[in-house]
């Protein structure tokens, strides 16, 4: 069969047209520059949708395409290829493709944790009338997360180190977070960690809160910023600047005019008016905090996460 | 998924009408079938109304049917749907015809000559087998989100289903037949005009039609697992939305549009083929 | 000992009736090798149907010893003629005999007995671990014909068995169903659309009409008993008996049924 | 003698063709998604040890053969069911179409509301899938049973348990192989998707993990695993075929031979 020559024919090429459309952010007479921007579409990114209505990104003359992508790790591939010129990615999967040597590079913040117990993005719930009291309790127990050695085992264990219990004995069940709250009722899984909407969903069925990792893993912890690659960030320096500039506008004005913020969820998400009103926010501050960025790399070495000599380098990652 | 959904491959092909009391029996049987088949449908319907209504299921998991058709009616109402209708058709239609025209062509040249027969066999018996969805990491890291990826999945899982048929068909060619236009002089390409491609035809339909079935299936799926535009990602977006009621709404836009192309491809098959009287076994 | 009385069958049909058989009625006696003859299309087989209790007649009866015929009657065989599609392909010889034979609650031994015993008796001594497919057409009726003796039936119906088979296979199937009927002594219930074949194997020949079906002729066969290709073929009472048999038929496919037979003929064209 | 060694080359020929051809136009890739075969190679070694073999292949297996089963025995006794009785079927037979146009993972969050999360919903989600391909064919083949084989069942008075082995399913085996092939590949598949969903161990969630932490060389290596897989499963596949098949292809091959 001449298939699979053919079918390595076929990627050959497209990686050749990819990387040809690698300067792909063409830019027009009139100096208006045509971005691709993969996102995730969850309340963690409307800013970037706010600000695209708002304008911010024409006052910058970028023209912005969003990219809907399932997951991080569909964006990351595509940012490094060169079909997207910018992308959305939570901190650890970078720190990891950065460690399995791919040129990523932040370039300005995504969503930060409120650094309020119970008052976060995201959250480790259990049945109201659930054994587990504290995060050490959650020792051995079965946690729900989306995705199995990224960000959300890593602030799970934190917590559960931070609070004495042993972190090690966690069993991690991946599931997709629309799927968590019918495994909770029916005692699959002893704990979920979720975010919104099904946060404030699960918790107004009677649920509770028994951890916010994302505030014991790091105080105001960066959760997910906005990358290119480490060629982007060198060659096409004015691009980067004018992106941040167009970025940081959008963070600040959703941050400061939450109302908005919600009614744009409906625009790009099925969450509906209500769910909307209830939910809580992310945080969305400019400022990258590093600190939080290089205990999130700690963790995913210690964790085993990134495995080998290499250690993620957080000032190479970070503008 | 590779192969799913197959449906009556390997027809015995009796004859219409054996003994005259079975073709009277299903002769009266016959005009009287639709109402048998509303029935089933309505107690399904009414089932998932009563299922989620008694409890036995919290309807936030599954919610009651009239409330399914309620939301289907409110989808069917925006553009949004048939948007995804349309990006899911497109991928459908684009991956179904280049699997279909490259399994032709690489079967028909393949099947032709012994020589090329025997030395891909191996390598089709090994590729064949490979599950659709072992690709989706490829594609994902090489084509993204984009129509694609989906694209791959379609094309990959179509093109054997079609180009076994075709090879099965090829092999079919009456060895009289062929030494008919041997004897007349015809030269290769007139015997793959005249002998070959109509014994194949009829294989190569029906591979069509299982094909057709399958690269929806693999259309909604990438769709759905990686994230390109079209209905499987209107479903994973209602899903993660925790909009309930549309995630199956549009399971049943699905449905119905599965139902609908087999419908239309049998239709194809029987017209197309209606002259074809013989006898065929299809891959078995 | 079978007994036909007045049997009617109609076809409903979309909107169409057809009249397969309008009136039938005939006896056959114990130890008879009865052959029916008549043209193409004319409900022999759908008669013959009736008669296995395969089929249920719009009208009439038929009654075996006595009882009515509703379903398929326990000591009775049929050998039909689409031989390659009446055996199991997917089993042996000797399994597709023996299959019968094993609801009759009897024991192994007899049971090998009875299929080897058939076996022989039809000449295939030695084909038993085959596959029908792998004999001939010829050899696989004999497989179907030895699969009804050996259920050791008390009425054996045949329909048009050899009309798919070439000439001299024929003429030796011929010859075998006079000595199977001679050695196991099987009430015989022979269908065929062919004059010879008729008169060179039955005892009693009836002609029935085109459809719808009526006895058109029920005729004794005075030759002798021993038979054989050559010489009774060239007998003068067998030119005889022929050609007023033929003389009945083409008598019987006068202009009165020639519609209602061309519409018959259709249909059982498509059936067998 | 010669024979087998042409027969040997021509089924090796080509593959090693495409195995040098791969190893010679990646050697030296410097294209981050498509490593070096001898990369993906020493992956291979490297990755797929027994231990991991027991861990990970080994159950994506289990459940495979689990779910597979269980979709051929319903498959195949609702197939003879339906298939027998033309009142049932013509009721059923617009729900089946429909619910085997619904692409499996959809169901995925139904089933793991019945099934909960652990080996019991991935084997439903295989069961949800395989199950319409067996069930449909054997419809059909069910459906297709020769009447003069029918009538001479009858005439002999085979009936029953006896006709259903001797008879029904005998005849309709071919199309319910066929069903069973189809459903095996699929099987194979919603082994994989079922393992996206709520899974820690499996062939399927292995690979996924390597792809998320761009292991390239190791995802590559769990593909051609799975390629095995589903090529060693489809050899099993066709032993079993030729063994319940002998009848029908030495039919077809004397029908051919005839006409």
């Amino acid at each position: 069969m001449r298939r699979p020559l053919l079918a390595l024919a076929a990627a050959a090429a497209l990686t050749v047209s990819a990387a040809a459309c690698g300067e792909s952010a063409t830019t027009s007479k009139n100096g208006v520059t045509s971005i691709d921007v993969g996102v995730i579409p969850i309340s963690d990114v409307a800013p970037i949708y706010l600000g695209q209505k708002k304008g911010f990104f024409d006052e910058q003359k970028l023209k912005l395409n969003l990219k809907p992508a399932q997951g991080g790790a569909a964006i990351v591939p595509g940012v490094v290829s060169g079909d997207l010129e910018f992308g959305f990615s939570n901190v650890v999967s970078l720190l990891l493709a950065q460690s399995k040597g791919l040129p990523v590079k932040v370039v300005t913040n995504g969503i930060s944790s409120s650094g309020e117990e119970e008052k976060d993005f995201a959250s480790v719930i259990v049945k109201d009338d659930s054994k587990i009291q504290k995060p050490k309790d959650l020792a051995g127990k079965k946690v729900a997360i989306n995705t199995l050695n990224n960000a959300g085992d890593t602030q799970v264990r934190a917590s559960v180190r931070k609070d004495g219990g042993d972190a090690k004995s966690i069993k991690f069940v991946e599931m997709p977070f629309p799927d968590m709250s019918a495994a909770l009722d029916k005692g699959d899984i002893d704990a979920v960690w979720i975010v919104e909407p099904f946060q404030s969903q699960l918790l107004a069925d009677g649920n509770r809160i028994v951890a916010t990792p994302a505030v014991d893993t790091a105080e105001k912890l960066t959760h997910a910023v906005y990358f290119t690659t480490t060629k982007t960030a060198q060659t096409d320096q004015d691009l980067v600047k004018r992106f941040q500039a167009a970025m940081n506008k959008s963070l600040e004005y959703a941050d400061s005019h939450p109302d908005e913020a919600r009614a744009i969820l409906a625009t790009y998400t099925k969450i509906k008016g209500d769910q909307a009103k209830d939910m809580v926010l992310p945080k969305w501050p400019v400022e990258i905090n590093r600190e939080s960025v290089q205990a999130q790399a700690d963790l995913a070495v210690s964790d085993g996460l990134i495995k080998g000599d290499k250690k993620p380098d957080v000032n190479a990652l970070l503008p | 998924m590779s192969t799913i959904m197959g449906d009556a491959t390997a027809t015995t092909g009796l004859p219409e009408g054996q003994a005259p009391d079975t073709a009277q029996r299903s002769r009266r049987l016959a005009p009287a079938t639709w109402p048998y088949g509303l029935l089933g449908l309505l107690v399904f319907a009414a089932v998932l109304e009563v299922v989620p209504r008694l409890g036995l299921v919290p309807e936030r998991y599954l919610p009651p049917m009239s409330r399914i058709v309620a939301a289907l009616a409110e989808e069917a109402a925006s553009p949004a749907l048939w948007t995804a209708v349309g990006e899911t058709m497109k991928a459908w239609a684009i991956g179904l015809a280049i699997a279909v025209a490259a399994a032709v062509l690489v079967g028909v040249i393949i099947g032709s000559v012994p020589f090329l027969l025997a030395a891909t066999s191996s390598t089709i018996e090994f590729l064949r087998p490979i599950p659709s969805v072992a690709l989706i990491p490829l594609a994902v890291l090489m084509y993204g989100t984009g129509i694609e990826s989906t694209l791959m999945l379609v094309i990959y899982a179509s093109f054997w289903q079609v180009l076994i048929q075709v090879l099965y068909g090829v092999q079919d060619v009456d060895p009289v037949a062929m030494d008919t236009a041997r004897s007349y002089r015809l030269g290769r390409f007139g015997r793959i005009r005249h002998v070959t491609w109509p014994t194949a035809l009829p294989y190569i339909v029906t591979g069509v039609r299982l094909a057709a079935a399958v690269a929806l299936v693999l259309a909604i799926s990438g769709e759905l697992i990686i994230g390109s535009p079209g209905l499987g990602h209107e479903i994973s977006q209602a899903q993660s939305g925790g909009a309930v009621a549309v995630m199956y709404a549009l399971v049943v836009v699905t449905g119905l549009i599965g139902v609908l192309i087999n419908l239309v491809f049998r239709m194809v098959e029987r017209r197309l083929l209606a002259w074809h009287t013989s006898v065929r076994g299809e891959a078995v | 000992m079978l007994d036909v009385r007045g049997l009617r069958k109609v076809y409903e049909g979309w909107g169409r009736t057809v009249e397969a058989i309008r009136d039938l009625t005939f006896d056959v006696p114990e130890g008879q090798l009865l052959c029916l003859v008549g043209p193409s299309g004319c409900g022999k087989t759908t008669l013959l149907r009736c008669v296995a209790g395969l089929l249920r007649p719009t009208s009439g009866e038929v009654v075996l010893h006595g009882n009515n015929v509703t379903g398929p009657p326990e000591d009775m065989a049929v050998v039909f003629q689409e031989y390659g599609r009446s055996l199991f392909p997917w089993h042996t010889v000797r399994r597709n005999v023996e299959l019968p034979l094993r609801r009759k609650k009897l024991s192994r031994k007899r049971r090998t007995e009875l299929v080897d015993e058939a076996l022989e008796a039809v000449g295939l001594t030695g084909t038993a671990t085959a596959y029908p497919w792998q004999l001939s057409g010829g050899m696989q009726q004999r497989v179907a014909i030895a699969r009804a003796i050996a259920y050791e039936p008390q009425v054996l119906l045949m329909d048009e068995p050899f009309a798919a088979v070439d000439a001299q296979t024929r003429g030796e199937l011929e010859d075998l169903i006079r000595s199977v009927w001679h050695r196991f002594g099987v009430t015989t219930l022979f269908v065929t659309h062919d004059i010879d074949e008729a008169v060179y194997l039955g005892q009693r020949v009836i002609v029935m009409s085109s459809s719808p079906t009526v006895v058109q002729e029920d005729l004794a066969i005075d030759l002798p008993d021993e038979r054989d290709q050559l010489t009774t073929r060239s007998a003068p009472r067998f030119a005889e008996l022929r050609a007023h048999i033929y003389a009945e038929i083409q008598r019987a496919k006068g202009p009165a049924g020639g519609a209602a037979a061309a519409e018959a003929e259709t249909q059982e064209a498509a059936g067998a | 003698m010669t024979d087998i060694l042409r027969r040997t080359g021509l089924a090796l020929g080509l593959p090693l063709v495409l195995f040098v051809v791969w190893w010679v136009t990646s050697a030296g890739s410097e294209n981050f998604f498509l490593p070096p075969l001898a990369d993906i190679l020493a992956a291979f070694t490297a990755t797929w040890t027994a231990d991991r073999f027991a861990a990970d292949v080994l159950p994506s297996l289990v459940r495979l053969a689990a779910g597979y089963a269980i979709a051929a025995v319903l498959g195949i006794a609702l197939g003879v069911l339906v298939g027998s009785l033309p009142r049932v079927r013509a009721a059923f037979e617009p729900v089946l179409e429909f619910l085997r146009a619904i692409p499996p993972p959809v169901l995925v969050p139904i089933l793991m509301l019945i099934a909960g999360i652990g080996d019991g919903m991935k084997v439903a989600v295989i069961v949800s899938g395989c199950v319409w391909p067996i069930l449909l064919n054997t419809v059909e083949g069910v459906r297709a049973v020769d009447p003069v084989l029918a009538d001479t069942c009858r005439s002999y008075g085979i009936g029953g348990a006896a006709r259903l082995r001797h008879l029904v399913l005998r005849s309709a085996s071919p199309q319910m192989v066929a069903g069973l092939r189809q459903a095996l590949s699929l099987g194979i598949i919603l082994m994989v998707i079922s393992e996206m969903f709520a899974a820690s161990t499996g062939l399927g969630f292995t690979i996924i993990q390597f792809q998320r932490s761009f292991a390239i060389p190791e995802m590559w290596s769990g593909i051609i695993l799975l390629g095995l897989t589903g090529f060693a499963l489809s050899l099993i596949f066709k032993f079993f075929e030729a063994r319940v098949l002998a009848w029908y292809h030495g039919l077809r091959r004397a029908e051919r031979g005839r006409s």
